[in-house]
């Protein structure tokens, strides 16, 4: 109808796509994707990631060969903006015109939402890829959404293994919207149930320039632990560090982000916390593949926290094409994927079955001042099973 | 022959209305039909702030607060009882009656300070609906939002279109005789000098808050339509973004006609589609937004008064001059073209 | 004689500034008043006063032994005192027949009226059609009021205030900056509306002939207080006139 | 009583660093009537180019000559192409405006990339020190005196010459400034590439304080800086400073005592302010 | 022999598309004052503007001392010695009045403080309300500033728009005084509608109907004129 190219990608990605395209021409078939993600706007760097990861993922689970059980597989990025309105357009123009087999997205949880009643609607398969919101496969829950992303409530647990235990007292900051106040939920919920005791629940203007008051109230109340729930620009981290938190014995722990984010925590320097993603974390070989093809691909430079979000969301589809052997008819496919394991960067995942979460592996880390970069990197303490991170089932 | 004069530039505007009924018979694929939608909402939000902008000169940089009304009742509403319409209809009910009561709350509170001031007071007070939107969390869903179900008939791509076109026509219509009636000659009088206007007898307040009601519940109805069209909700229908697209559309289209609006609404949309979707043509384009912002640079440049005013314009000193040249000064003017005129440069 | 307008001890001040002091007056019902005194005297003052542009300090008005002093603007003019204003104070994107043509709306009372065109009243047009040509503007009908003339500008100020027929005409130097050949034109049409008998007007004017030819009384303002009231013959003789006011060219001007 | 220290004198350093956002906004929306919603452009534009020259030659001081010079050229030509056209029609400001932030964010990440960019304090500012049991964080010391001194060079510009007069007056009436003799262009031009760097310098200062740059962070903050120029009364130094002082402590003492409105503060504050106050706090009613 | 300070010839103008100047000529002799006359309409503040710049010349030249300024921007046309007092008075309405004063002082010499003084006793209402903002003057003290305003500095030519408009009686006679007491220094270009006042200190004049200087003579011929007085003036 209009100008919305169908970009595949595939042309230029490696040679071997072209004999794909011969191979296709002979069953005729293809499976198209359709990835939404924040090409533009505040998350930009965060859809990047998804995208790159996201063609290497295919890359690696069709051997470079674009293709599975005889199809051609064929993907289309759509970019979201961040906001609502235009990811819902991307993405019926994604069902509509374009008929794609899958949907991969996006980068908000606002986005996500304004999307899965589309997927409910056309019968087609979500995999909601890196949005994080519990209410995704919460409240919002339909049977077409499948997450291969963590949710706020395993971010929860990865960081109540590392620090909460009997008697512990704990303290939380977290911007004053709904991935704070989820994220310090869960994590209060997760941490009482391993014996820790909330002392101070603080949330923050996400915007603010001074968060002077809030750690003072913070210091205060003398926790043990200080978790910080944290995503976008304006952080907290210099003035923690100039309030001399450590100082009053709070120790404090959060989720490591973005490389970019890094310099930011250099004074945090020796913390304990975790994270979700970090390319030197996760010891197996796709991992090992990820990082050395990204190196290679770009520039040398490494991938980052998404870029193994958005290559899992790949790996997913393409398992459970193998799995049904190319069928694409969807009713075949929930079924296939309802716990359906797979291989990715991190691990094994498993898709629960009543939710359609995938139960991952988190990293407990220590993070530590490295020879290479002039900023502090995360440091393996240990791998939390996806057993030990897995999120109480919220759909019912 | 006034009369005539009228119907005529009705029966176009009636004459495009029915071909928009065809489009969708033309264009099935529902993504070309949602932006077109998205458009027609757009096109009635920017109408509803012509009136305050435009007509009464009154900038508001927090008109989206109506629209976040509508969206959220709906929503709610929907999200609370059964998707049958009468519970749509009881949607549009309350949303109207919020946005009726808060613009007249507003209106009163606030249409007597000046310009910058409103506009201010207008920013601080819908940034304390997105703050509210945000931290009521049990109705509302914080900033992720919700999603929300309808009945068959509003899923429908094509019924939902014919019932936003519907809605511009109909609002488009009903805003024009507003404003080409004695009321909204007042309101354009309050525009170009509000003490003189004054000591005519005409009470200013009355009018504006007038004004600020019926562009609040537009307003509002806009966001109800809005709502519908994505089933979702979130904090987003509050953000000082979707007032500053809004005061854009309506200064593109030109202020001070109800057409300005719609054409404002049309070419942001379209504009907005076109130039992201060239980025998936070649990489140079990744920076597609750069693109837009000069869109907006070169309307200032070569249509100071937005399109539709500036093409008005010119055509209106052509006539004039033309005139002028003909005349001497002291010679009666055919009473026909002066109204003419009068109608050219002002209305849409 | 009735006297249409009051004010007792009526006052205003700015900040330390007394712009109107104490100044009570009668204006008698369809006579002709002047109102002259220096500049800064406070003449336009004491006319917002009356039309409620300003609130007193203090003091009275009534308006045919009602008490006004409380009242808007707007219920002013309802209630019939119309005014003009010294500074051109007109709507500037309007066309000068959209000018008059509100002005004679709100006087037919169609004020809310939403859901009728306004070309529905075509009495509306042909009385703002006439008004215009009473103060020669009728070939200026279809310009924007912003591009007339100064000298123009006064005169559509005139012809809005003659289509509010009200009862009292409160004119604000009507005449300022219109030229020599036009001025008698204006007088004609103030005389004329004086002939009829049956507004009152109210003139603030430094021509001095105009005063003498068409007033019945004349009120004297000096540093807000009035000073001196009587005939326009008594006025001129009053020395303090003479020394405050005239200074030596009255004399010439009569001649 | 530490408590009430602390909170303070953070509110305040909070409040200065706000002060510099605003002064250029006073000079281009308060004195010369301009609604500039590019102003946010002008702050990361100073933001980046500083940082980048900080992190490139390791010093500070280097990084805010060339926020500072950023900022002047930026506003050269913000003035000439954009602003010029449309002085004195607020409607055609905020379109242009609105078009040219736009631009100058997005070609943010063309020159730097999208990501945010970290940046701390020089090491002469960093860290904090107690005096009793209060606690004074270096860098914001250093926000405030510089807040002071910006405030005070302006004041007496201001006070001293008539440039002050001669832009009110041009914004009330550019011709007769004109026909007075006075090249107000030139003055207009002067004048907005003096708030235009002083918007950059803000950037560039607010840098370290909030460890982070990125792009989109121009318009938050510009949106601040129109809220603290219309509570100060429009046009007004000292106005800017006072309101800017006390969004800043505002937001710590709310933050502190009443949490759950902090979100809302600065809205709450300018909706109070401009019910009772409509001119502003620090402007004679007129 | 007086030589001309300034010289139109021929000067047309627009104002957007409106043709309003068509065929301005006239000149202004050093050390008098000269008057424009012409009902309303006519173009004589049009012709004003345009000479200080505020309006594009299209066609024809000005001529100020020998110099052309025809499509020169109004502060260098400002600056080479020309002043002005606008019809609409132009003052800035939030300014004091001492503020209006001051931005309009190009200098602030001895000669200026001087001009100063003698201005604030032409007009002591000045004096009197110098604190007050320039729009919360009345119409006359207003007409008063934008006068005094033009009369701080030294310049070779005044253009003035009417300036008895507003003004009392005795307040005419005084501008009337000063303008006579400035002709030697300054000359003066008029445009006036008071004729009574423009005769008195007029020397030459013109009188511009529809955009054309369509007559001139002495002003003292005109007065005996009355023919002419009846056909351009409507004076009998
Ligand atoms: N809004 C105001 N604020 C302060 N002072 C004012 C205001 N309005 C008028 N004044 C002062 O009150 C006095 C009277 O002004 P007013 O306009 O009534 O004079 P006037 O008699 O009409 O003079 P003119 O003949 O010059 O028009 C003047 O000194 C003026 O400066
Ligand atoms: N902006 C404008 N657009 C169109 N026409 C204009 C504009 N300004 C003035 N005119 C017209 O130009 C003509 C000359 O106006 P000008 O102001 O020069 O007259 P004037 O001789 O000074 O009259 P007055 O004695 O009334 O002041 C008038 O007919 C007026 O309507
Ligand atoms: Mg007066
Ligand atoms: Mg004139």
């Amino acid at each position: 109808s209009d100008s919305d190219s169908t970009s595949g990608d595939s042309e230029d990605n490696t040679s071997s796509s072209n004999e794909s395209e011969e191979a296709t021409a002979e069953t005729g078939e293809t499976i198209k994707i359709g990835v939404l993600a924040s090409l533009t706007g505040a998350l930009e760097s965060y859809g990047d990631q998804t995208k790159k990861g996201f063609e290497l993922g295919i890359e690696y689970a069709t051997d470079g060969t674009m293709e599975v059980a005889g199809k051609k597989i064929e993907y289309i990025f759509k970019d979201t903006e961040t906001d609502p309105t235009v990811a819902r357009q991307a993405a019926i123009s994604l069902l509509e015109d374009e008929e794609v087999d899958f949907l991969v997205g996006s980068s908000s949880s606002g986005d996500t939402l304004a999307v899965t009643p589309l997927a409910e609607e056309y019968e087609k398969i979500i995999v909601v890829e890196p949005a994080a919101a519990d209410s995704i496969t919460g409240s919002e829950y339909n049977d077409y959404v499948f997450r291969t992303a963590r949710n706020s409530s395993q971010d929860a647990f990865a960081a109540a293994a590392a620090v909460a235990g009997e008697g512990v007292k704990i303290a939380t900051l977290a911007p004053d919207y709904s991935f704070g106040h989820d994220g310090a939920k869960a994590f209060i919920s997760a941490a009482e149930s391993l014996g820790a005791e909330l002392v101070h629940e603080e949330y923050a203007d996400q915007a603010a320039t001074d968060f002077t008051a809030n750690i003072q109230k913070i210091i205060e109340k003398k926790p043990d632990y200080l978790y910080v729930v944290w995503a976008g620009a304006n952080t907290p981290w210099n003035q923690i560090v100039d309030m001399k938190v450590e100082d009053h014995g709070i120790k404090v722990t959060t989720g490591v982000a973005d490389i970019a984010t890094l310099p930011t925590m250099t004074a945090l320097t020796g913390m304990e916390g975790f994270t979700l993603y970090y390319h030197t974390l996760p010891d197996n070989e796709v991992n090992d593949w990820l990082v050395e093809q990204h190196k290679s691909k770009y520039d040398g430079a490494v991938p980052d926290l998404f870029t193994a979000g958005g290559m899992s969301a790949a790996l997913a589809i393409v398992e459970a094409l193998k799995q049904t052997d190319g069928d694409t008819n969807t009713d075949t496919l929930i079924e296939t994927m309802e716990g359906m394991s797979f291989e990715t960067p991190k691990g094994t995942m498993t898709f629960r079955e009543e939710d359609h979460q995938a139960l991952q592996e988190m990293y407990s880390v220590t993070l530590e001042e490295s020879d290479e970069f002039d900023y502090p990197v995360p440091v393996l303490k240990r791998a939390l099973t996806p057993e030990e991170t897995a999120p109480p089932i919220m759909n019912q | 022959m006034n009369l005539a004069k009228v119907e005529k530039s009705t029966w176009i505007y009636l004459a495009i209305s029915l071909l928009l009924v065809i489009v969708p018979f033309i264009v099935t694929g529902r993504s070309m039909q949602f932006i077109i939608i998205q458009f027609f909402i757009f096109a009635i939000f920017a109408m509803s702030y012509d009136i305050l902008l435009g007509y009464t000169g009154i900038i508001s940089f927090g008109h989206v607060m109506f629209f976040g009304i509508g969206a959220y009742s709906t929503a709610i509403v929907m999200n609370r009882f059964d998707s049958t319409i009468l519970s749509f209809i009881l949607a549009i009910i309350i949303a109207i009656i919020l946005a009726a009561i808060v613009s007249l709350i507003v209106g009163m509170l606030t249409l007597r300070l000046k310009s910058h001031f409103y506009a201010m007071l207008t920013l601080a007070l819908a940034g304390l609906f997105l703050v509210g939107a945000e931290k009521w969390r049990s109705l509302t869903g914080g900033n992720d939002g919700f999603t929300f179900s309808l009945p068959e008939i509003l899923r429908d791509s094509q019924s939902l279109y014919m019932l936003c076109l519907l809605s511009l026509v109909l609002i488009f219509f009903g805003l024009r005789r507003l404003t080409k009636s004695p009321f909204g000659r007042v309101l354009m009088a309050i525009r170009e000098n509000e003490k003189r206007t004054e000591s005519l007898g005409y009470k200013i307040v009355h009018y504006k808050v007038i004004a600020s009601v019926v562009a609040g519940v537009v307003a509002s109805f806009a966001g109800v339509l809005y709502s519908i069209s994505l089933r979702f909700v979130n904090t987003s229908v509050f953000a000082t973004d979707m007032t500053i697209d809004v005061l854009l559309m309506t200064i593109i289209g030109g202020v001070g006609t109800l057409i300005g609006p719609i054409i404002g609404a049309g070419l942001v949309e379209f504009a907005h589609h076109w130039l992201s979707s060239l980025a998936d043509v070649h990489w140079i384009f990744e920076r597609w937004i750069i693109l837009y912002g000069i869109v907006y640079i070169l309307v200032v440049i070569f249509f100071p008064l937005g399109i539709v005013g500036t093409i008005q314009k010119k055509f209106f000193n052509r006539q004039n001059y033309q005139k002028k040249k003909q005349q001497n000064p002291r010679r009666k003017l055919d009473e026909g073209r002066k109204e003419d005129e009068d109608e050219l440069y002002r209305n849409g | 004689m009735e006297a249409i307008l009051e004010t007792k001890d009526l006052s205003i001040a700015f900040g330390g500034h007394v712009a109107v002091n104490g100044v009570s007056v009668k204006i008698t019902e369809k006579k002709f008043t002047s109102i002259i005194g220096p500049n800064g005297a406070g003449k336009t003052t004491f006319f917002n006063l009356l039309s409620g542009q300003l609130t007193p300090t203090h003091g009275t008005i009534y308006f045919k032994g009602r008490d006004i002093t409380k009242l808007s603007t707007t219920n002013r003019t309802r209630l019939g005192i119309g005014r003009s204003f010294q500074i051109t104070n007109v709507f500037p994107n309007l066309t000068v027949h959209e000018n008059v043509r509100l002005a004679v709306q709100s006087q037919a009372n169609v004020r809310y009226q939403m859901l009728a065109h306004f070309n529905h009243y075509k009495q509306f047009k042909e009385k703002a059609n006439e008004l215009l040509e009473l103060v020669f503007l009728d070939d200026k009908a279809n310009s924007l009021a912003v591009n007339l003339a100064h000298g123009e500008k006064r005169k559509l100020e005139i012809a809005m205030l003659l289509a509010l027929e009200t009862e009292i005409l409160l004119l604000d130097e009507p005449t300022a900056g219109m030229s020599l050949e036009e001025v008698p034109a204006i007088i004609d049409v103030i005389k004329k509306i004086k002939g009829q008998e049956d507004r009152t007007i109210v003139l603030i004017e430094h021509k001095m002939d105009m005063i003498l030819g068409m007033s019945d009384e004349v009120l004297v303002l000096f540093h807000g207080e009035l000073i001196a009231q009587g005939t326009p013959e008594e006025m001129i003789e009053n020395e303090t006139v003479q020394s405050a006011y005239l200074g030596g060219q009255y004399d010439e001007q009569l001649t | 009583m530490d408590l009430i220290s602390t909170l303070v004198i953070n509110g305040l350093a909070t409040g200065m660093l706000i002060f510099l956002l605003a002064a250029g906004l006073t000079l281009i929306f308060g004195l010369m009537s301009v609604l500039n919603f590019a102003h946010g452009g002008l702050f990361i534009w100073g933001a980046y180019t500083g940082v980048w020259s900080y992190q490139l030659s390791g010093s500070f001081i280097i990084g805010i000559i060339v926020a500072i010079v950023t900022g002047l050229l930026l506003g050269l030509i913000t003035e000439k192409l954009i602003i010029r056209p449309v002085y004195g029609n607020h409607i055609q400001q905020i379109l242009i405006t609105l078009g040219f932030m736009l631009v100058l964010q997005e070609f943010i990440k063309v020159v730097f990339g999208p990501n945010q960019i970290a940046v701390s304090p020089p090491a002469f500012l960093q860290g904090s020190f107690y005096v009793g049991d209060v606690i004074f964080i270096k860098y914001r010391l250093f926000i405030i005196i510089l807040g002071l001194l910006v405030y005070f060079v302006s004041m007496f510009i201001l006070k001293r010459t008539r440039i002050g007069l001669i832009v009110r007056a041009g914004v009330m009436n550019k011709e007769m400034v004109q026909s007075l003799g006075i090249n107000i262009r030139l003055v207009f031009m002067l004048v907005f590439m003096v708030g235009a760097a002083l918007a950059a310098l803000s950037g560039m200062l607010h840098a370290p304080y909030s460890g982070v740059i990125y792009a989109e962070m121009g318009l938050e903050f510009s949106i601040l800086a129109f809220i603290v120029v219309v509570i100060g009364g429009m046009g007004s130094f000292s106005g800017s400073l006072f309101a800017a002082i006390l969004v800043g402590i505002a937001q710590a003492f709310m933050a502190y005592y009443v949490p759950a409105l902090s979100l809302a503060v600065n809205m709450l504050l300018m909706t109070v302010v401009l019910i009772f106050r409509p001119q502003g706090l620090f402007k004679a009613k007129g | 022999m007086m030589s001309s300070l300034l010289r139109l010839n021929q000067v047309e103008a627009f104002i957007q598309k409106f043709h309003i100047l068509h065929d301005i000529s006239f000149e202004v002799p050093k050390g008098e004052v000269t008057v424009l006359l012409g009902r309303n309409g006519a173009g004589k503040t049009t012709t004003l503007r345009t000479i200080m710049g505020l309006n594009k010349v299209s066609k024809g030249s000005i001529n100020f001392q020998g110099e052309e300024i025809g499509n020169l921007l109004t502060h260098r046309i400002a600056n080479k010695g020309i002043g002005f007092v606008p019809e609409e008075q132009g003052i800035f309405g939030e300014l004091t009045v001492g503020e209006n004063m001051r931005v309009a002082m190009k200098k602030e010499d001895e000669q200026t403080t001087k001009r100063m003084e003698w201005v604030l006793d032409l007009f002591p209402d000045l004096k009197k309300f110098w604190k007050k903002p320039g729009g919360a003057l009345s119409g006359g003290q207003k007409q008063m500033l934008a006068i005094a305003r033009a009369y701080v500095n030294e310049n070779e030519l005044l253009l003035i728009d009417e300036p008895s408009k507003g003004l009392a009686p005795i307040i005419v006679d005084k501008v009337t005084e000063s303008i006579q007491q400035m002709k030697e220094q300054t000359t003066i270009l008029l445009v006036e509608q008071n004729f009574l006042m423009a005769s008195k200190i007029g020397k030459k004049f013109y009188i511009i109907d529809d955009g054309r200087t369509v007559h001139s003579g002495q002003m003292d011929e005109l007065k005996e004129d009355k023919v002419l007085m009846k056909k351009y003036l409507g004076i009998s």
